[in-house]
């Protein structure tokens, strides 16, 4: 056995350099203060309560830095088309997928699948709530249907409706936040009413539930792509290869 | 015996070389691994290594998540809420450019049967 | 097409006229850029010296079907020039400078024997100049705080002595690069001998003008003959100063004498024999005296009348045998005779002969040198003059005498109506600068005035005074005319008997017959002999291109080198971007 | 108008493209002219409007985020939308000539590209400038693999690992900085900086550095830059050296100077500039494929301007926005005149400058040239003039010099492609320049050398933008909320 080969001298001196790293850096963070100055975050917890949104970090993501969650949304959909974009020329040369599905997984996936998308659209609405919220729902939806190509790999997904959600909940997105600056003379302001007094409501909060159930409408549908899209991935090229 | 642990001291202590330790197994992945896959998957790790930085390093003993509820009607000796925030909007940034990265590596490796990046090298003059 | 750019030619200089000597416009570039044009006595010297060349050369080019693009190239360069010589700052100046050089690379571009190679030269040569020009442009504004010369000469005398030192090294470079001064002459030879054969002559007479347009500038007006003295001493009656630079010039002199005496190609030793006389003009710009100045300034403009004559001549020669090598020319004193008067004419200029204004010039310099008691330089001059007469002699016997090497130069006729009025004029203005040299102190008096010298005493038109002695031109003019004329009448009697048909080939030497292929002109290998003194010897063998070239080789080394590092290993790229950052950790940190 | 449009209407845009697509090629080209027409008006409007103009978002800063333009930003907004404008005119002639293509990702991604950059210019937040960087570094990173060939995927690729290098550093100063100033606004963090630990801003700043100096092109963290101007289309070159490149530089000065980072950070930038100037533009000297080597000339540019712009004299940066300004307008011209000449030939190889024959083309690839070398009456000149200016009053004799030995390499292959352009020697092909491309060349051209004749209409703007820049009083007010 080469020692040279399993541990070349390259990565000896990288491990050591790491560790020279980690090393200098912890004792650096270790005399770190934090608290030299009040967070931002503490000045957002006072503030909440006119949001009317129990779930603090909620009303961050979606009202206090809202338009993060706009950029984030569109480096979703970027990082979506990305994907459409390369793997979208396979299909059309190996198109056929050819493998045998199983009853008893078709079935049970079926079975499961409106029990998971129940469980992502409960965790959508209750995004202002209760944890959770637009994205970890719309995942949640998305496993679902990871679930379904799993158990049958000729499913295919109407790339039309979700296409048709995924545009018309950016949009709307984006139209709220424009609305906004028309009702309240600030972009993304919270224009819809939102009583103090209705707090742990469903119906409370203004915008905030609305802008995560449209973000939740539209990762769900995004992340549905993505996955279909590395799924199949991997059955064409079994297929293909064979 | 365990409320030595239950200081926050000692828990952002803990934190910081735990995490630290991972973000330089991730820095020592990227800077030795040829395999394209590894060193996306290595992004993620100091990805991760940061997120738990981040987060680990607001939590103070005896505060609690910050949202109200029947028992808790004020946002009072509640964590800061930004920094989950921060790594919310974080976390699904680097999955979109995993994923995308993964989607490259799928077409190149489709062209040309490599996954090696060291061995990308037909664009030079 | 060239009408219409002859009368364009022809504005500025009724534009220049008009002004008479109070033309001052400044334009606002920006807040801090303000472009302003002076016409103060050298400067309008040299504009009509430019505007005139153009306007000559823009009628020899009559003949010739050239697109329009070239016209209006060659307008933007005149008007280049043109700001070059009335700019009142350096802003101006340098702009001039630039659009002079990227216009004339284009101009040079479209000719047919140009390559790759000899537009580098041209163009890195010429930008090497500028940025040694701007170099200096920005550190006097460093210290003046203004670009107008002005301002800039009245605070030259508070600068260190370094940067004072550098600003002088830093100009003079420029010019001397597009003047050709030996060492940076390497662009020279190639772009004169490839440019468009009538573009050759602004090249030559024109263009390298501008340094020493440059030259007067600087020595003159903005570091001040007076500062010059202080800041280098003097030696003998001198400035130390003026020595050094004397001394670059009469080497240049020397040494292009005789690089031009083996030329082959027509157009090559012309290069050489500009190069040479710029180099007297360099030799005597330093002195500081009065007559060192009036010597480089009579000389300026005469080298700049007889360069014209001799590239059109040449161009005309060219264009009408499409030969350009002096071993395929030969004989053509019968089928074109008054282009040989012409460069008869021209050359007896350019060797400082009298009657012509050629042997004015060179009295002023002479006599600048004798004034300063430069006996060496004196010497050095005399000795470049003589060994000129090879070179003067060549152009004239390789071209127009002795035996045609082909048959078509037996058919050849008189060059085109287009070429030879420009001749003409520019050989009744160098008989005139012979006949009538006082004319020329009027015109030099203002310029020594602006540069605080003494003026030259003014005696009538036709004498030239000096500090050493004088000579009336007109006498000796006339003395000329009725001896030629004897001459003539007593040749033209003894000629008119022999019949002239004889055949070239009508020899023998040796018991061998010469055939077609065998060269019997005189022209072909002149001066190879020359290679056998030893002292020319090591002038010709040692050139600066040796050096060039390594230089090119090294820049692509190291370009070679650069590019090793972009080798396209993003695995390499990202251990450097980490190990920088440890590094900078490392060091930041701690 | 408010300036949350600059990044609201192209999302929009995005969102809505499917539709577009299916209402047929002709709508999708027009709605994306369109919306560059609509921003680069917008930005017009903004000429002469009292400046710094603010836009918020849910809350008044410093605790919301705000988009703020100042002078220093209006500059480069300008810049911004007018490259994103002509290359959209530029596409509908591409995509005529090349169908097939996946037309309407590439509107998305072109107008998110310009979305992102502008929203890093005009954010006050730095997690939000941070987002906006991550969607402008999607964006390249799929425009460079828009091909999908080999040679699109590996510079994909490459962008791809590059850019997850840089925003892992940039995502740890982030959370460093809210660690310790409790804060993402940049006002306060501006305020606050030098409150904090010294060895910890040491790291924050070095993290800061990598990040964006790795996406800025800075020396040692450039060997991925030209690789990835081989594998794109030449429009995507043109964005990438004109609109992408200078938001990197945009992001990475106005931190320098918010920061007010002492005189040792300036010198090492400057060095570091010097050294990429150098390195870059010797590097190209062996260039054989016209991409890579306008993709050198770019990075020694970048040089020049970080040099320049690392000075804090008010004088040199002015100028170097000036040359900035020029180096955007030039750069894209030849990208797209090049554009031009690959697909007449199908490759890319620098013979193909010799091979064409178009008098137009000739014309404006030579303008462009002379300005970037800097040659007058081209607008080049004034910025590289002032440029030197600035250090001839700081008495940097040493960076003079060096800029002016540099430039006589860089001429060295700038003048050796127009000689070949010149040359009459080669076999020539005949290209025709449809009307589209005739009009947008010329409009290039035209501005280089009104620029350089009247350079007051641009002094002034990078005046202003000077004066913001070094002077961020008016910003940081805003930024803070200060009598909003």
């Amino acid at each position: 056995m080469n020692l040279k080969k399993v541990l070349p001298l390259k990565h000896i001196v990288l491990s050591l350099l790491s560790s020279a790293l980690l090393l200098s850096v912890v004792g650096l963070l270790m005399q770190v203060k934090t608290d030299m100055f009040k967070n931002v975050g503490t000045i957002y917890l006072n503030l909440n309560m006119q949001t009317a949104a129990a779930n603090a970090v909620t009303s961050v993501v979606t009202f206090f830095r809202g338009i993060d969650t706009v950029g984030e949304v569109t480096v979703l959909f970027l990082a979506t088309s990305g994907v459409a974009l390369m793997l979208s020329a396979t299909q059309r040369t190996c198109d056929k997928v050819v493998k045998q599905e199983s009853f008893i997984l078709n079935a049970g996936s079926r079975l499961l699948l409106s029990v998971i998308i129940l469980f992502g659209v409960y965790i959508i609405i209750h995004g202002h709530l209760s944890p959770g919220g637009g994205f970890q729902g719309g995942v949640v939806i998305a496993t679902a249907f990871l679930l379904l190509f799993l158990a049958n790999p000729n499913m295919k997904l109407s790339h039309g409706i979700l296409t048709l959600g995924e545009s018309l909940s950016g949009a709307t997105y984006v139209l709220v936040v424009i609305i906004g600056l028309f009702k309240m003379n600030i972009l993304l302001g919270n224009f819809l009413p939102h009583p103090i007094g209705e707090i742990g409501e469903l119906i409370s909060g203004g915008i905030i539930p609305v802008v995560y159930i449209l973000v939740g409408i539209k990762v769900g549908s995004e992340m549905s792509v993505i996955v279909e899209y590395f799924v199949k991935e991997d059955y064409y090229k079994e297929v293909c290869d064979a | 015996m365990l409320d030595f642990f239950n200081n926050t001291q000692t828990i952002h202590m803990i934190i910081i070389i735990g995490s630290m330790a991972l973000f330089f197994i991730g820095f020592y992945g990227i800077a030795t691994q040829k395999n394209l896959v590894k060193v996306l998957v290595s992004f993620d790790i100091m990805e991760s290594a940061l997120f738990l930085f981040f987060i680990g390093l607001h939590y103070q003993v005896g505060l609690v998540a910050p949202i109200v509820d029947k028992n808790l009607k004020t946002f009072t000796s509640m964590v800061d809420p930004v920094p989950q925030a921060m790594i919310l909007t974080t976390i699904v940034i680097g999955l979109a450019v995993l994923a995308l990265g993964l989607s490259f590596g799928i077409e190149y490796y489709k062209l040309t049967g490599r996954n090696d990046i060291s061995k990308m090298n037909e664009l030079r003059d | 097409m060239n009408s219409i750019f002859l009368l364009l030619n022809l504005l500025p200089i009724l534009f220049l006229y008009q002004f008479g000597g109070a033309l001052h416009v400044s334009l606002p570039l920006t807040s801090e850029f303000t472009l302003s044009l002076i016409q103060t006595p050298l400067g309008t010297f040299f504009a009509y010296l430019s505007l005139i060349s153009f306007l000559l050369v823009t009628i020899a080019q009559k003949s010739k079907k050239l697109a329009c693009n070239y016209y209006v190239l060659q307008f933007l360069l005149s008007m280049a020039m043109l700001a070059i010589v009335l700019a009142g700052d350096f802003i101006t100046f340098f702009i001039g400078w630039e659009i002079m050089t990227w216009s004339s690379y284009f101009l040079i571009s479209k000719s047919n024997s140009i390559d790759i190679k000899s537009l580098q030269k041209y163009i890195l040569f010429s930008l090497a100049s500028a940025f040694s020009l701007i170099a200096g442009i920005v550190i006097a504004y460093s210290f003046a705080h203004s670009f107008d010369f002005s301002v800039i000469s009245n605070s030259f005398k508070d600068m260190p002595f370094n940067i004072k030192v550098a600003l002088i090294v830093l100009f003079s470079l420029s010019f001397f690069t597009k003047a050709g001064v030996i060492g940076l002459h390497y662009w020279v030879v190639d772009t004169y001998s490839k440019a468009p054969n009538l573009f050759s002559s602004i090249l030559s007479a024109v263009m390298s003008k501008m340094g020493i347009y440059g030259l007067f500038l600087v020595y003159g007006n903005i570091v001040g003959y007076q500062e010059l003295k202080m800041m280098f001493g003097t030696i003998l009656n001198g400035t130390d100063f003026g020595y050094v630079l004397a001394w670059i010039g009469v080497a240049t002199s020397i040494i292009a004498t005789f690089k031009a005496i083996t030329q082959d190609e027509v157009k090559r030793l012309l290069a050489y024999s500009s190069i040479a006389q710029l180099g007297y003009i360099i030799a005597v710009i330093g002195f500081g005296t009065t007559y060192g100045v009036a010597g480089a300034m009579y000389h300026t403009l005469i080298h700049t009348i007889i360069k014209l004559l001799l590239f059109i001549n040449v161009a005309a020669i060219v264009a009408q045998t499409g030969k350009n090598r002096f071993s395929q020319l030969g004989g053509l004193i019968y089928r074109t005779p008054v282009s040989f008067v012409m460069l008869l004419i021209g050359i007896i200029g350019l060797a400082g002969m009298p009657p012509l204004g050629g042997f004015a010039s060179k009295f002023m310099m002479y006599n600048a040198a004798i004034d300063t008691k430069f006996a060496l330089i004196l010497i050095g001059m005399l000795f470049s003059g003589a060994a000129s007469f090879l070179y003067c002699y060549k152009l004239v016997y390789g071209i127009y005498l002795g035996h045609p090497t082909s048959k078509n130069l037996e058919t050849t006729k008189e060059v085109p109506i287009s070429y030879l009025i420009p001749q003409i004029i520019l050989a009744l203005l160098l008989v005139l600068a012979g006949t009538f040299p006082g004319a020329f102190i009027k015109i030099i008096n203002p310029i020594l005035v602006e540069f605080s010298l003494s003026t030259i005493p003014y005696s009538g038109l036709g004498v030239m005074n000096s500090a050493v002695g004088s000579f009336n031109g007109f006498f000796i003019m006339s003395a000329f005319v009725v001896f030629f004329v004897l001459i003539l009448l007593l040749i033209t009697r003894i000629k008119s008997k022999a019949k002239n048909n004889l055949n070239r080939f009508d020899i023998s030497y040796c018991g061998e017959v010469p055939t077609q292929d065998t060269s019997l002109h005189f022209g072909f290998g002149f001066g190879t002999d020359l290679y056998r003194i030893k002292f020319v010897n090591a002038i010709l063998k040692r050139s600066s291109s040796s050096f060039y070239e390594s230089l090119a080789t090294q820049t692509k080394k190291t370009s070679e080198l650069f590019s090793r590092m972009y080798y396209g290993n993003i695995h390499n790229t990202m251990i450097i971007i980490l190990l920088f950052f440890s590094t900078l950790f490392f060091i930041g940190v701690n | 108008m408010s300036l949350g449009y600059y990044f609201l209407l192209p999302v929009l845009f995005s969102f809505l493209t499917p539709y577009f697509k299916k209402l047929g090629s002709f709508t999708l080209r027009g709605s994306s002219i369109l919306l560059s027409l609509v921003l680069f008006l917008q930005t017009v409007a903004y000429v002469g409007v009292k400046l710094p103009q603010i836009s918020q978002f849910s809350i008044k800063p410093p605790l919301g985020i705000a988009f703020i333009l100042d002078g220093y930003s209006l500059l480069f907004l300008l810049i911004f939308t007018f490259s994103a404008l002509v290359v959209s005119f530029y596409m509908y002639w591409f995509f005529e000539e090349n169908s097939g293509r996946d037309e309407a990702r590439f509107y998305v991604f072109f107008n998110m590209l310009i979305a992102g950059s502008i929203g890093m210019i005009l954010s006050c937040d730095i997690f939000n400038l941070y987002i906006f960087f991550e969607i402008t570094g999607i964006c390249s990173y799929t425009l460079s693999a828009f091909n999908k060939d080999k040679l699109g995927l590996e510079s994909g690729i490459k962008y791809l690992i590059i850019g997850s290098i840089a925003s892992i550093f940039i995502v740890f100063a982030i959370m460093l900085i809210y660690l310790q100033i409790g804060t993402v606004n940049l006002g306060l963090i501006a305020q606050r900086f030098h409150l904090i630990d010294p060895k910890i801003s040491v790291l924050i700043v070095l993290m800061l550095f990598i990040g964006f100096g790795a996406k800025a092109e800075l020396f040692p963290m450039n060997f991925w830059a030209p690789d990835i101007y081989q594998g794109s289309i030449s429009s995507v070159n043109g964005l990438f050296s004109s609109v992408v490149a200078k938001a990197y530089l945009f992001v990475f000065f106005h931190l320098f100077y918010l920061f007010n980072l002492g005189s040792k950070y300036m010198l090492f930038v400057m060095v570091i500039g010097a050294i990429t100037f150098l390195v870059s533009e010797f590097t190209a000297l062996n260039q054989t494929n016209v991409k890579r080597l306008f993709a050198y000339s770019t990075l020694g540019q970048l040089g020049i301007l970080f040099m320049a712009l690392s000075t804090n004299s008010s004088q040199t940066v002015s100028g170097a926005l000036f040359h900035l300004t020029s180096h955007s307008i030039s750069k894209l011209l030849i990208f797209l005149a090049l554009g031009i000449l690959i697909h007449k030939f199908k490759s890319a190889k620098i013979d193909i400058l010799g091979n064409f024959k178009s008098g137009f083309l000739t014309i404006v690839l030579a303008i462009g040239f002379l300005s970037i070398l800097g040659i007058p009456p081209f607008s080049g000149f004034v910025g590289k003039i002032l440029i030197l200016k600035g250090f001839a009053l700081s008495q940097n004799y040493t960076a003079i010099a060096f800029i002016l030995l540099v430039s006589i390499v860089e001429a060295i292959y700038f003048f050796r492609l127009t000689a070949m352009m010149l040359d009459k020697k080669r076999a020539k092909v005949t290209v025709k320049v449809g009307s589209v491309n005739y009009i947008i060349l010329t409009l290039l051209a035209v501005l280089i050398i009104l620029f350089g004749v009247y350079p007051s209409l641009l002094t002034h703007y990078t005046d202003l933008a000077t004066n913001a820049l070094l002077h961020p009083t008016n910003y940081l007010n805003y930024a803070l909320g200060v009598g909003l």
